[in-house]
């Protein structure tokens, strides 16, 4: 497993080991708070066999390492971890991870939500269900994007 | 460079163009390249919902494209 | 592993199994949201050899299981994992682990927040450090008591 | 029943009392219990710090004691 705070794969995500390396990253941590979105096997009603992610090589990295920094000056954090899986991923796969250590759970709640929050509206992700048809991307989340814009 | 339904509407994943001079911003790029046939017709058909990047950083639609590298169009993103 | 919803324990806790049931519950489980309570080798700026937790037996398991049952009356949630640990804890341990499940972020980020801020003030845990005197137990923290308070 | 530093206190985990009729709440149980020894006015020696439960169920110290099986004395908790 790899050492890095921000990671887009293609592999199935080890959260495990991606938390162990969080609560394991020394200092004094008190309080370790892990996210993983699952791909659900139902989207809005409809059944489906597979989502697909593309992403924006380059970009995506550059622009959640750039929201990291930014948790990091609003929270005293100790670890942090993002892996945001791309391709195809199965219902009840993990999407996206999101680790956080503080030496107290205030910050690593918080700080957990606001890079979710800014995953969901905000790094260059596209979704699409597999099976459907070419046009099944999946809209964007006016809920998603008011849980942005507390943090602003 | 197009992602997600642009870049199945266009049929291509990125292009190089020569912009004419008058075009200056990413809002009057977009309408330059609806001006390109169908398929971009269709696919900035609701130029109000694309996002822009330059040089893979978030732009509005009256950002400069002047030295610009690399300009991206893509829907609202959808990660997580 | 039990399968049971709450559990006070006097050994270490598998975070990986806790994190495993809730994550394969079933239903539409879209987030899993864990918190890790974490001895810290230094409490208030003095460096602790282990904590001692001490909990009024029955009480506690009664007290943590209807706030889960509260927590579920105000979210839609598809699991949910509560352990305590008791007894001697070195720093790096465990003391508290809380997982949640939901099918979407919202509801599995405060419900497990809610449940932290519950446990911090009101479930019948006390804790000391080792070592120190007799009388050396953790006073409550009025930062908690604000964090509680925000659900009434 | 006695947790924590209560407990250590009065170096007692639980005891049996019989409780004079004139004492109804657990605030005047409190009070009572002060008067049992040193020990007991040391441990009660703040009572606005010290948290009660009958049965399991937190209580304030208005709480009537009668039909109580099992009374609770303890500090603030600490948990998590």
């Amino acid at each position: 497993m790899s050492g890095e705070t921000v990671r887009i794969t293609l592999n199935p995500i080890d959260t495990d080991a991606e938390t162990r390396a969080v609560s394991q990253a020394g200092g004094n941590i008190g309080a370790v708070v892990t996210f993983s979105g699952i791909c659900r096997a139902d989207e809005k009603g409809d059944k489906i066999s597979a989502l697909f992610l593309e992403h924006y090589p380059g970009m995506a990295e550059q622009e959640i390492g750039s929201h990291v920094e930014e948790a990091k000056t609003r929270w005293p954090l100790l670890a942090v971890r993002v892996v945001h899986r791309v391709g195809r991923i199965e219902p009840g796969e993990v999407i996206v991870f999101v680790a956080t250590a503080s030496a107290h759970r205030e910050a690593a709640f918080q700080a957990a939500e606001f890079i979710m929050d800014y995953l969901k509206t905000s790094a260059p992700f596209w979704k699409r269900t597999e099976g459907g048809s070419k046009e099944a991307w999946i809209d964007a989340n006016e809920k998603d994007d008011r849980a942005a814009a507390r943090w602003k | 460079m197009y992602f997600a339904w642009l870049r199945e509407r266009l049929d291509k994943t990125e292009e190089e163009v020569e912009i004419p001079s008058s075009v200056q911003t990413v809002g009057e790029l977009m309408d330059w390249l609806k001006t390109r046939g169908e398929e971009y017709e269709y696919a900035f058909d609701n130029p109000k919902v694309i996002r822009a990047a330059i040089d893979k950083t978030h732009v509005r639609a009256e950002a400069k494209i002047a030295g610009a590298s690399e300009i991206a169009f893509f829907p609202p993103m959808t990660g997580g």
